[in-house]
């Protein structure tokens, strides 16, 4: 086998380049679709700040101009501004109001998640846990986000979406986030699966013979797999975000990406699509660690052997 | 020489089925005794049960084993239900009983290197070794079963059948046991290996003047190393 | 169930969404104010909505709107499947690695995020359903290719072709009846019918939104109404006393008729 | 306001909303038809934009809503000068900016400039062009400003809202800058948009008392939901109420129904520049097609004959109290489907299996409609395709969203469009030269389709020479008549806006168009 730090290595060179490359494949786009690119970016009639935006992005001077021109500004903070979803204000101020809501969303989703897939490998959580989670998992984001809008709507009236419903509708958001598409039912069932072919191997048998437990024996030999299917969660996560955002007007990314594309507001578009990106690549990354950290946990020696 | 494990009268069900009935095994330091038999005819079972692990239900209905050294305890008295056999043989299990098996290629944890296995096996010596002990144990482990100490950073799917089967000779012996089942150690290897494991096995239980109960259906193995011999005969299921 | 039982059960809610969509009317019915919010029992089969329109063709437009795309995308994904899990049986590893890479790059990015970008590129804002279906299906591909490709690996791939060589059968019938009908199905209709499923959910989803912004949707054209109208409509009943809690049933009821419908083809041709 | 204080501005503006709020707890919120496109007045393109600016920004001359008459809240004296050419005005005393700055009459001359300003590409600026000639500051508080002809009407020509010299680099002003978003302006409110609403704080001023502490402006949603929010006190105003919603609020004892006079009417544009519809005897076909009774019951509720019914069929482009509505040129309120046979015939149409075909060409029409006209018209779009449908048309619907509206539309760019479904309103000037005028240099801004004939500019041009009212009540009748007959835009109907109030709301005057004019007269018991 190549060296087993090879595929690692891969893929925190995919979460490296991700962020990169999809602003490059949006460019690309555009410039291949009919019609003058710079009139979908920024159309003169009411973009009228496209003059100076078209002459800093190079707009005229085709995709390959334009992605460097952007990517320059984007790594400096700048994304243009918003001439749609809130005429005259800085893509990145609302990228800096956005993110941290989406982080928090995602991230407490997230944790719940980990925590059904670890409940799968340990046990903790069994077969009716699985029947119950995925029997709730089988209504889409779209319905539990309604209904849960509901809800907060009967408790607070007219201003649940206002700023002093916020928190609630932010646990509401992470109830509806975790528990629909299956995504908690999933964990639990993936990790479940996982671990139960684990402990079929003969090898764990033997160790029980050995004295040793079962489960300390097959964590490294399962960990990379769970990893694998913990990351995939969270990217699944990210993409119910979008939906759990706009039901529940929680200014995230997601809500963001959401309107800019209804109201074709590229400059927003191409931000939230490469904040996606990154929080895609941050995934990537962390796998490739926790797949180095598992390597050298397999590879481990006693020290003094170590020579 | 001092006996080690002394088993009386072992019968095990499953179901309907009577898989084992009336085993006696007496086992000494330093000897081999030899569990033959052909397939199927409960040599595993009977393992199995002296290690206190038993999936099938009822399970063990009947035996009793002693091993002197830790006093006159019967360890299969009643009650017996899988759990607490496996329980009450728990601290037993990797000490003072050790399991060798058998195809070691595919019993070994893949995601462990021979040296953290070997490691492990020696920290459940007791009193428990120190840093500079382990080390030495281990680098011993290796040599004993002739492996050389770069194995150590190998893992299991590095290494060739013989060598595994070594590496698992090694790590069954590393926490000192006073009984070592080996199960079928001759199994899928060329007859060649076969010899060289049987003798390295006998060899190295006498050093540690360990009870070796030898689990094979070869009957020239029996002839050529076993002190003693059970000879066990499968239940006709319509006389049981 | 038996599988028979689920065969059958599938193929009725696959004829009943299917007639649902063939019947369904081309624009808007007529619009009869009197009549408006009647629920099923005065207006059968399914009441009427605030402008006094029957309820059944909002269905009936829902289903048509969706049922021809996400069809299309699970065959494609069941299709792909079947042929990845095929190709690994050719022992041909740069395949299975080109596979594997390209399973891992589609699959690092949310799925939602690549439809929306999409849509947005979209010229023209063509307002249909089955572009943003086909990349759905294609961000699926990959992992359906991952699990047929495990299935065959697990039956031992190449050796087990040769098997089958040694016992003359011909190419064909190894690789559809054996490999293909035999082995892949359960996992290929799985994986079919999760997408046909997800695509559909997709249009819900994106319809309900751009009615929660009050903008024309991007999955259909605005002569007719998606499923997503029947949640938006049923939505007031749960916060107000606006009788309009028949539609909202009728819309879960149809989404659980897609859930049913899915479910029960992945039981019928689940491995004996 | 350079970018380091914005922080601790907003942190002082935030301390001081809920100090604000706590003190007097009043805050007002209202549902908008949308949220504002932008809240800097030279970009203001949709009524809800005109409506929040006008919490924000003082209008030089503004008509009062009770006797109509001309006044003004920043001007003290005004007079003619170089025999009308120019105009001379001094302002008040005493009146500050939202960030404190003295209001002047550099301010005056800066807002013109920028309005005059050619990289300005405001298109309400482009309509100032032909009226203002340029500004002198002749002191602190006094300007004078220059007029590029003699004006029969002057104080309504200084109609515009009054920007701060402090709060710009220079005289040329886009669209897509934070003023647009947090604007400093001189009026009642201090205004400041969000992603889901706009806020405003009241502003005490010199010329300005507001009472009502906080206002909230949220999106409409549903009808039926804003209905019952207002029931249940959450919310205290709703500014349009979709007719079929009128009853229900009317009957409610703690709303109250209120007159929105929006001086609007409805229209279908035809694209007279389509080969098959360039015939004048094409569009007659199609005005007898539609039937516009019909259409009036089922998008709007309104019974045939119902007392002070909101919703009055046109014939021009005026609404019937109008001094400039023609009342001899009747309206077409029933269809005439054999009528409108007989004429596409003429006009060598045939009918190919229940299809009209014009020269062997299906006719496919294309119809877009303005997206919030739904609200207070529901399913129009669909009714009117489906009218079509009936008359042997075969047809394409698609919602137009404001933004394109007023993007593309309203500058004649949508020329891949047939007909479109909108809506004119007008408050201070009623003028429509710029939606019938030859589309030649600034004239006819706003000629959806390029519509050009010899008497429509004729009349136009009777009606910019037009020295008395008489004259140009004339002239425009006369462009009534003329339009009625070449039919560039099929007339609807005039339809008032109603919106609801809790009882609570007291002293709610609501201004024609403008809406929030008197609304320092507004309180609200909170």
């Amino acid at each position: 086998m190549a060296g087993w730090w090879l595929r690692p290595l891969l893929r925190l060179g995919a979460a490296a380049t991700l962020p990169l490359v999809v602003p490059a494949l949006v460019a690309a786009v555009v410039w291949a679709l009919p019609g003058d690119p710079a009139e979908i970016i920024c159309p003169r009639s009411t973009c009228t700040g496209g003059a100076e935006l078209a002459a800093r992005w190079r707009l005229d001077a085709g995709p390959w101009a334009f992605y460097q021109a952007w990517l320059g500004d984007a790594l400096g903070g700048e994304f243009g501004r918003s001439w749609r979803v809130l005429q005259g204000v800085p893509v990145a101020e609302l990228l800096t109001e956005a993110v941290p809501n989406t982080l928090v969303l995602v991230g407490a989703a997230g944790l719940l998640v980990t925590l059904a897939g670890l409940g799968g490998l340990t046990g903790a959580l069994g077969a009716r846990a699985e029947a119950l989670a995925r029997a709730v998992g089988v209504a889409p984001a779209v319905l539990l986000g309604l209904l849960a809008a509901a809800s907060i709507e009967l408790r607070y009236g007219a201003d649940a979406f206002g700023p002093d419903a916020a928190s609630w509708r932010l646990v509401a958001g992470v109830a509806v986030l975790v528990l629909a598409d299956g995504a908690f039912g999933g964990a639990l069932a993936g990790a479940r699966a996982a671990t139960a072919a684990e402990r079929a191997a003969r090898y764990v048998g033997v160790a029980v013979l050995r004295g040793e437990a079962p489960l300390d024996n097959m964590l490294p030999n399962l960990a990379p797999a769970l990893v694998g299917q913990l990351r995939a969660r969270l990217v699944q996560l990210l993409s119910g975000a979008v939906v759990v955002e706009v039901v529940l007007r929680l200014d995230g990314v997601g809500d963001l990406l959401w309107t800019g594309t209804l109201l074709q507001d590229f400059g927003v578009v191409i931000a939230a699509a490469t904040v996606f990106a990154v929080f895609s690549a941050v995934l990537l990354a962390a796998q490739a660690v926790a797949e180095l950290i598992i390597g050298g946990v397999v590879r481990r020696v006693p020290e003094g052997l170590a020579s | 020489m001092s006996l080690v494990a002394s088993l009386r009268g072992l019968t095990v069900v499953a179901g309907g089925r009577t898989l084992v009935r009336g085993v006696d095994l007496e086992v000494v330091a330093g000897r081999v005794t030899a569990l033959a038999g052909p397939s199927g005819a409960g040599k595993s079972v009977t393992a199995r049960a002296c290690l206190g692990v038993v999936e099938v239900e009822p399970g063990v209905t009947e035996g009793s084993l002693r091993f002197p050294p830790l006093g006159d305890q019967d360890w299969l008295a009643p009650p017996r239900a899988a759990g607490e056999l496996r329980a009450r043989f728990a601290p037993l299990r990797g000490s003072y009983l050790a399991y060798a098996p058998q195809s070691a290629a595919s019993a070994l944890n893949p995601g462990r290197t021979i040296g953290r296995q070997l490691e492990l096996a020696v920290g459940r010596r007791a009193p428990a070794p120190d840093r500079a002990q382990v080390v030495a144990l281990v680098r011993d482990g290796l040599a004993e079963v002739g492996l050389p100490e770069e194995a150590a950073r190998a893992l299991p799917g590095e290494l060739s059948g013989g060598q595994c089967q070594r590496a698992a000779l090694a790590v069954a012996v590393a926490a000192a046991p006073r009984v070592l089942f080996a199960d079928e150690p001759e199994t899928g290897l060329d007859p060649v290996l076969r010899r060289q494991v049987v003798e390295l096995l006998v060899e190295v239980g006498r050093r540690h003047a360990c009870g070796i109960v030898l689990i094979t259906h070869h009957a020239d193995t029996v002839a050529r190393v076993a002190d003693d011999v059970v000879r066990l005969v499968p239940i006709d299921p319509e006389a049981s | 169930m038996s599988r028979r039982a689920a065969a059958a059960l599938a193929l009725l809610v696959l004829i009943l969404a299917g007639g649902l969509a063939l019947t369904a009317p081309g624009s808007l019915p007529a619009a009869e104010l009197s009549r408006a919010y009647l629920p099923p029992w005065e207006a059968p089969p399914f009441g009427t909505d605030q402008r006094g329109r029957p309820l059944w063709a909002t269905l009936a437009q829902g289903a048509s709107v969706l049922l021809g795309p996400s069809l299309l995308a699970g065959v494609l994904v069941a299709l792909a499947a079947t042929l990845g899990g095929l190709a690994r049986c050719l022992a041909l590893p740069w395949l299975d690695a080109g596979i594997a890479l390209v399973g891992e790059l589609v699959g690092s990015l949310p799925r939602m995020v690549v439809v929306l970008v999409a849509a947005l590129l979209l010229p023209g804002g063509a307002r249909s359903l089955t572009p943003l279906a086909l990349v759905w299906a294609a961000l699926c591909a990959p992992g359906a290719i991952d699990e047929a490709a495990a299935v065959a690996e697990r039956l031992g791939g190449a050796r087990f072709v040769e098997a089958l060589r040694a016992h003359g059968f011909g190419w064909a019938r190894i690789f559809l009846l054996h490999l293909a009908v035999r082995n892949l199905r359960p996992v290929v209709v799985r994986q079919g019918a999760e997408v046909t499923l997800q695509v559909a959910f997709l249009e819900i989803a994106l319809s309900y939104l751009a009615q929660a912004d009050d903008q024309p949707s991007l999955t259909h054209s605005d002569r007719v109404r998606s499923w997503a109208d029947l949640l938006t409509m049923g939505y007031p009943s749960l916060v107000l006393d606006v009788p309009t809690g028949h539609a909202l049933a009728l819309g879960v009821g149809a989404m659980a008729l897609l859930v049913v419908g899915t479910h029960a083809a992945v039981r019928a041709a689940r491995a004996r | 306001m350079t970018a380091p204080f914005r922080p601790i501005r907003a942190w002082l503006v935030g301390v001081a909303a809920v100090a604000s709020l706590l003190l007097t707890g009043a805050q007002l919120s209202f549902y908008e038809e949308s949220l504002p496109g932008t809240l800097n007045p030279l970009y203001a393109q949709s009524m809800v934009d005109f409506r929040a600016q006008e919490l924000v920004f003082d209008r030089i001359f503004y008509h009062d809503p009770v006797d109509n008459q001309i006044v003004s809240r920043v001007v003290e004296r005004s007079e003619l000068a170089e025999g009308g050419k120019a105009y001379r005005v001094t302002l008040k005393d005493g009146l500050r900016w939202h960030d404190g700055k003295a209001v002047g009459a550099a301010d005056l001359c800066f807002t013109v400039e920028a309005m005059l300003d050619p990289k300005t590409p405001s298109r309400i600026a482009q309509g100032y062009r032909t009226v203002l000639a340029g500004c002198e500051v002749e002191s602190e508080r006094v300007a004078l400003v220059m007029f590029t002809r003699v004006f029969h009407n002057p104080k309504e020509r200084l109609g515009f809202a009054l920007l701060p010299k402090g709060a710009f680099t220079g005289t040329a002003i886009a669209p897509d800058t934070d003023f647009s978003v947090h604007p400093i302006g001189s009026g009642p409110y201090k205004g400041g948009k969000g992603k889901r609403g706009v806020t405003f704080e009241a502003y005490a001023n010199g010329h300005h008392a507001a009472r009502v502490n906080q206002l909230s402006l949220q999106e409409g949603g549903d009808p039926i939901v804003q209905v019952n929010t207002l029931k249940q006190k959450s919310a205290q105003g709703i500014v349009a109420v979709a007719p079929p919603l009128r009853p229900d609020v009317s009957a409610a004892d703690d709303l109250q129904l209120k007159s929105y006079d929006l001086r609007s009417w409805w229209f279908i544009a035809v694209n007279t520049k389509r080969p098959a519809l360039a015939d004048k005897r094409v569009r007659q076909a199609l005005d007898r097609t539609l039937d516009r009774t019909e259409l009036r019951t089922l998008t709007i509720g309104v019974k045939p004959g119902e007392q002070n019914s909101p919703c009055e069929f046109i014939s021009g482009p005026f609404v019937q109290s109008s001094p400039f509505y023609n009342r001899a040129v009747p309206t077409r309120d029933k269809s005439d489907r054999a009528t409108a046979s007989r004429l596409l015939t003429e006009a060598g149409y045939k009918l190919v299996g229940g299809l009209w075909q014009h020269n062997g060409q299906p006719v496919k029409l294309n119809i877009g409609m303005l997206a919030p006209l739904d609200k207070e018209a529901p399913e129009l779009l669909q009714q009117i395709s489906n009218q079509l449908g009936a008359g042997g048309f075969d047809r394409v619907e698609t919602r137009i969203s404001v933004d394109d509206w007023n993007r593309r539309v309203v500058t004649g760019q949508a020329t891949e469009f047939d007909l479109l479904v909108g809506k004119w309103s007008f408050g201070v000037v009623e003028e429509v030269n710029q939606l019938f005028e030859t589309r030649t240099g600034a004239k006819g801004a706003f000629n959806i389709f390029g519509y050009s004939s010899p008497e429509a500019d004729a009349a136009v041009a009777a009606y910019n020479a037009a020295r008395t009212d008489t004259a140009a009540a004339d002239a425009y009748h006369k462009l009534h008549a003329v339009l009625a007959d070449q039919l560039p835009y099929l007339f609807l109907w005039k339809l008032d806006t109603k919106s609801a109030w809790r009882t609570e709301v007291r002293g709610n005057t609501i201004s024609p168009y403008f809406y929030w004019t008197e609304v320092d007269g507004w309180t609200f018991g909170g």
